[in-house]
């Protein structure tokens, strides 16, 4: 892998250059608690940066407007921009990854004309419909329902951890279709316009005061059958392929951003705290050592992920092995912050709309670490894929 | 060993019961509680409880006679403050006044002050703030830097205080001042809040819903009559203040609550019955709050048979505050969307114990006092 | 509420104590002690040690008179057991006796044996073993599989029981059998360990200095009359003698004197008092033993009060496991030299402690069954 | 990385089928409790098998007996016999890889001369000097004194967890010859002849009855001056040479060998306990799933560090990094095995000579595994390291 990279240091150079001078060195200070309208216009704004310099679509294929990238370029490309600090595209993720990794597989080329250039263009955002209330730990016992009815689905149930489903225009929905279906199968998969009426949103609050995440209830929601993904019932191998669409990128670039933030604790943790006490005593010293050490060992796991992508080798359970790593030092990491600062945790600051996982306000970023375990297929899901298919345990019991 | 509530005492619980009975609003749970008892809501609402406690004699029973109290046993003082934190603690800020600041004044205060305070607060209609931490100074009294400095017969103030819980309701503060260079030049004022110069932001702070209070000082002139005790005094009381708190909040009944709602959420998701590992978690949280429990009582006979100062108090907070920490996670853990809105009483819990339990510096210097005092005593 | 010993419990202790002092050799502490409970040089003393309380009336104060105790209240019994642990458990093998089967079969037994065991008992020189596990089995009744064939006025047995303490030594073995196909078909045979058929073998285990015993039974010929109860009973005989020991050994003691000694260790090599990690780590153990006392002294007082059984005997354990279990961590951290070779009475605490603490299969158990039923019962 | 090892595969092969034909089905059996001497003579049997294939010294010179493999070799000469379940060869762990490291830099021709030829000949077993007691996390504060008087220096001192010493000829030892300089400077390097005068051993009993460790007392021990390697006072320097020379394939052994050892684990999980309950609730299978995730991060730390010998990268504090890794993960691994087998654990076997530390008698492998982490530059030295040369934090306090 490192000599394909070492073959892209002119590109990379290139990535430096372009974002040295068009990346605005006072975002963080704008978006520092701005509102969810100037938000969501610097995010289309510096999306449109992007795609006018070809690094906004890097892995999409020409045909559709992407840059066509190699996945060394990819990998070079997101790491720059990791360690750039530049904002992450969180309203664009879906679109991005999961909408082309879906609808180039199993769309119909009415769905792709109809939405690709869209996303492209930068007025389409997306979000997921996947998981649901007290599904614990197995997405495939979800109850939304599905009727067909005429050339419509009617659509009821509810769906939550849907990440800025409030400024999405459409929804990747999982509903099933077939009730007397075991778990996974009899789940169809579709494309949700958002302004269908029938649909209600409920915004999570976090304890932050920020909602990143909302609840969707879905009520007697009329979808035409067009915009059906897959076929009927099949709906489970189509989401597979959403989920497997993104192949490290992402983790690759909070891992590098997660290295940044280290850098900020560490600097943190020369400072004396609110008692005047330095906090370099042993038990800090041990703790900050423990979890750089396992900073570490992210990176070289996503490192082997990335590697096997580029050999183009079968990943089998890597990612769930990936982001469960993440999510479980991502929140040791932040807590190890917020007692490090002390009191002066409890303050609540402004929100850095756009920013990484760890702004450095160390009570915030723990807090949210907890919503981030959960949104994105919890950990408790991760464990269950190693669980069976890493190391062939039988299936959790029904009841737990 | 004799564990068990005399009858006496069992009357004295179902006593203040009553009160609470008759004093609480009927959506006290629903609407005032998760405000949080910082909240303008409940702070204004403890004016109108207290008075109503005083009333009964059970704002401050534990006080002597001469001072409007009944010299009520220590036990039931212990059981007054059981059943005030196990209904959610309305006497809000009105809880500092009753417990230290009170007799504080008692011992430390002048006639005149001891008068107007110690009688307005045993009236339960006085709120006060406490002006102690400072930005960059944390808990240190050595390094405050408010300044107070004699102009005639008044102290000039300057500087501001974080932190400062009721400070935008508040009648009074008690207030550290720095009034020479030395580490011990600490000087008590009572400072009306409506002294023209006082100024209070509210900033959010995730500890509760609501604000956090900065309170600055600019050229506030405070009557000499108001400063408590000498010059350079402060060390001494605030000393003397705090063995008051000794014991400390009896964490164990919040703690116990919100196990039982998150207990009740499980089994209502159908995730309790079939998972021996929650209820094992669950189980080891009922142990160490029993754990904090007994040990808190052994502090409280301690205190009653006036035997000379333990680490035990030191032990049952360190005790309490490590369950307090494990039952966070198990929250965060097992009932994430409690913390998300889906919640508010235990939003609330875990909101109020994170400078207890995710910073734990206290804990720390607790489990180091209990070391250096607590080895090596006879024992058994 | 009352912590505290009253006069006459106090003057229990001195009494106890003292019978220390006369009974145990002077080289107990550095000779036997490291050699473990279960050794053969315990073991063997143990014979000579509880002849000497059966003297002093320290054997089994507890039992009824008509047994030859002295109805002696549950505190004296209790304060018995703290001072019999906090010298090293001399009694060893005997505790046993004492404590369950002696009092089991004064309620099961028949005439006979109750005349030969009972006394025999309470003479302080007979030595018992307990043949209750076996090869994959561990402790679930159901599984059992050692047989008793009744041929005649003989039972027959054939089988063997793993984990045998005190097997090596031991007079009679207290043998749990099977009778039948059934589940609870399982009786209770009283067996001589002389008897021709009977064979012990030890292997080097971890969790002592020592070895682990197990014990093989060939056609061994048991009378009838050495069966207690009738066939099928043992259950019910064996769920009323675990009933006394609801309580347990109380593990603060060796807890805490384990934890003195890792300190004495720290203080010499000088790594205690400039390392505040260290001490917090102490302190937290302290708090944590602390609990399991109180916890311990509020089950023993529910049992003179005869309270209906309560999960607190759970708690207890839930709570002193624990402890054990952060004390063997903190040993092997801060002290890993104890553990081969350099102390010979921290390496045993370790040992011992090993099935506790490490293995803890017990400690899940106990946890599940305190939120099964410690969970939404009536408080305060 | 990948690239050189995948052109290796025919050279993997071939060791593969030499292991396949010449290691003894039957090793284990024979050192399952097998007495010091059956143990010292099946080592020195199975090194010369080793040597006469030309696996027993890849690493060193051919011109002093060595077969002089590339690094990638030796990789894939490591993990093969890590995964055919080989002896580990511990005996000459020191005279393979210390002794070469620091006399090859550091000897006199004579030094290289005598011992040397003896190494590879299997009949001169080396042990460590270097650890003393109470010296906490910081070797540079040792106390043994070693005084020129004539042509010889005297030495007096204790040393520690020294492996092996029972069976050595000779030990690599540090003393410190200017107890006026600071910490560090003022030690010397000597050979310690372990026949000398004055040499008292004292086994290490470990609780599960072996002892692979000793105490080391010196009492007016007289080592010819001779004998010093490098300078008089620059022992410090000469021994960062030692604690080099090995670079990363004896952890690569060790992660390849846990691995394995995983999988006993695995297969053990499975099995019904001794209460009759199958040990796949929810709690253990979590616990699996951790420890397995854990082992995989630790095998691509290994990789990575390898990766660096490679290319001939400075590796910095990354060996530091992947021997905490690993002395954690294998406490909490052999500690996960005695829980899941109960109380089964607490019966003593014997023990596997040579074996893993994985040996699949979890509690023995849980006990060893503190003897362990003292023993090779405990935890807390490798934390320091981390702390200090990787975290830039400042030097421990003195006291700590």
């Amino acid at each position: 892998m490192l000599e394909e990279l070492q073959r892209l240091e002119p590109f990379r150079a290139e990535v430096r250059g372009w974002l040295a001078a068009n990346l605005p060195s006072d975002w963080r200070r704008r978006m520092l608690g701005a509102s969810e309208a100037d938000h969501v216009a610097f995010q289309e704004w510096w999306f449109g940066k992007l795609m006018a310099a070809g690094y906004g679509a890097p892995h999409w294929p020409a045909e559709w407007g992407g840059s066509g990238f190699s996945f060394a370029q990819q990998i070079v490309l997101y790491e720059e921009i990791a360690r750039a600090g530049a904002p992450r595209l969180i309203h664009y993720f879906v679109a991005l990854h999961h909408v082309p990794g879906t609808l180039l597989h199993w769309g119909t080329h009415a769905q792709r004309e109809r939405h690709l250039p869209a996303v492209l263009s930068g007025k389409e955002i997306w979000c997921q419909g996947f998981s649901e209330p007290n599904a614990g730990s197995d997405l495939a016992s979800l109850r939304t329902r599905a009727v067909r009815d005429g050339d419509h689905y009617v659509v009821n149930g509810q769906k939550t951890w849907s990440s800025n489903a409030h400024h999405a225009q459409f929804c990747l929905l999982l509903a099933r279709t077939d009730p007397a279906a075991s778990k996974s199968r009899g789940i169809s998969y579709f494309i949700l316009d958002m302004k269908t009426p029938g649909i209600t949103l409920r915004p999570i609050k976090q304890m932050t005061g920020a909602s990143h995440f909302n609840e969707i209830f879905l009520d007697d929601v009329r979808i035409p059958a067009e915009n059906l993904v897959g076929p009927e019932n099949e709906g489970w191998k189509v989401a597979q392929s959403t989920l497997s669409s993104e192949r490290g990128l992402s983790i690759l670039e909070l891992a590098e951003r997660m290295k940044q933030g280290f850098a900020l604790l560490l600097a943190d943790a020369r400072v004396p705290g609110p008692d005047g006490v330095p906090y370099d005593d042993a038990e800090t010293r041990r703790r900050l050592v423990d979890i750089h050490v396992r900073i570490e060992a992210l990176r070289v796991l996503v490192n082997n992920q990335l590697g096997a992508v580029l050999r183009g080798e079968a990943l089998g359970v890597a990612p769930s092995i990936v982001k469960l790593y993440y999510s479980d030092l991502l929140r040791d990491f932040t807590r190890l912050g917020a007692s490090i600062r002390g009191i002066e945790s409890q303050h609540l600051e402004d929100v850095l709309m756009g920013g990484p996982n760890e702004t450095g306000y160390w009570m915030q970023d723990y807090l949210y670490s907890w919503a981030w375990t959960i949104s994105g297929g919890s950990s408790e899901i991760q464990r269950n894929i190693i669980a069976e298919r890493g190391l062939g345990l039988p299936r959790e019991p029904a009841a737990a | 060993m004799e564990f068990g509530w005399t009858p006496e005492q069992e009357d004295y619980r179902r006593r203040v019961r009553q009160a609470l009975d008759e004093l609480l609003p009927e959506d006290w749970d629903e609407v005032y509680v998760p405000q949080s008892y910082a909240s303008d809501l409940q702070v204004d609402f403890s004016r109108e409880f207290c008075a109503g406690l005083a009333e009964r004699g059970l704002l401050v029973p534990h006080w002597p006679r001469e001072f409007g109290g009944s010299d009520s046993p220590d036990w039931n003082h212990f059981i007054l403050g059981e059943e005030m934190k196990a209904a959610g603690e309305p006497r809000g800020a009105q809880y500092m006044n009753v417990n230290w600041i009170g007799p504080t004044l008692m011992r430390y205060g002048t006639e005149a002050q001891k008068e107007r305070h110690v009688k307005g607060i045993a009236g339960g209609k006085v709120i006060w703030c406490q002006g102690f931490s400072e930005p960059n100074a944390g808990t240190d009294l050595a390094a405050l830097r408010t300044r107070a400095e004699l102009d005639g017969d008044h102290y000039v103030v300057n500087g501001s205080k974080i932190w400062t819980s009721y400070a935008r309701r508040a009648d009074w503060c008690f207030l550290l001042t720095r009034t020479g260079p030395g580490k011990k030049d600490i000087t008590i004022l009572l400072v009306p809040m409506d002294t023209p110069g006082i100024s209070v932001t509210s900033y959010p702070g995730v500890i509760k819903f609501g604000h956090l209070n900065e309170v600055y000082f600019t050229d506030v002139r405070v009557p000499v009559e108001n400063r408590v005790g000498a010059e350079g005094q402060a060390w001494e009381i605030v000393s003397h203040a705090l063995a008051f708190e000794r014991v400390g909040v009896p964490r164990y009944h919040t703690g116990l609550d919100a196990l039982d709602r998150v207990v009740e959420r499980l089994k209502a998701e159908g995730r309790w019955d079939d998972d021996p590992v929650v209820r094992a978690r669950a189980g080891r949280l009922v142990a160490q709050f029993e754990s904090a429990r007994m040990l808190t009582y052994l502090v409280v006979d301690q205190r009653v048979k006036r035997a000379p100062p333990s680490t035990d108090s030191n032990l049952a907070r360190v005790i309490a505050l490590a369950a307090v920490n494990e039952m966070m996670d198990f929250i965060a853990e097992y009932a994430p969307e409690a913390l998300t809105g889906g919640d508010l009483l235990l939003e609330d819990y875990y909101r109020i114990n994170i400078p207890a339990g995710i910073t734990g510096g206290t804990n720390e210097i607790q489990m180091d006092l209990v070391a250096q005092r607590g080895l090596g005593l006879p024992r058994g």
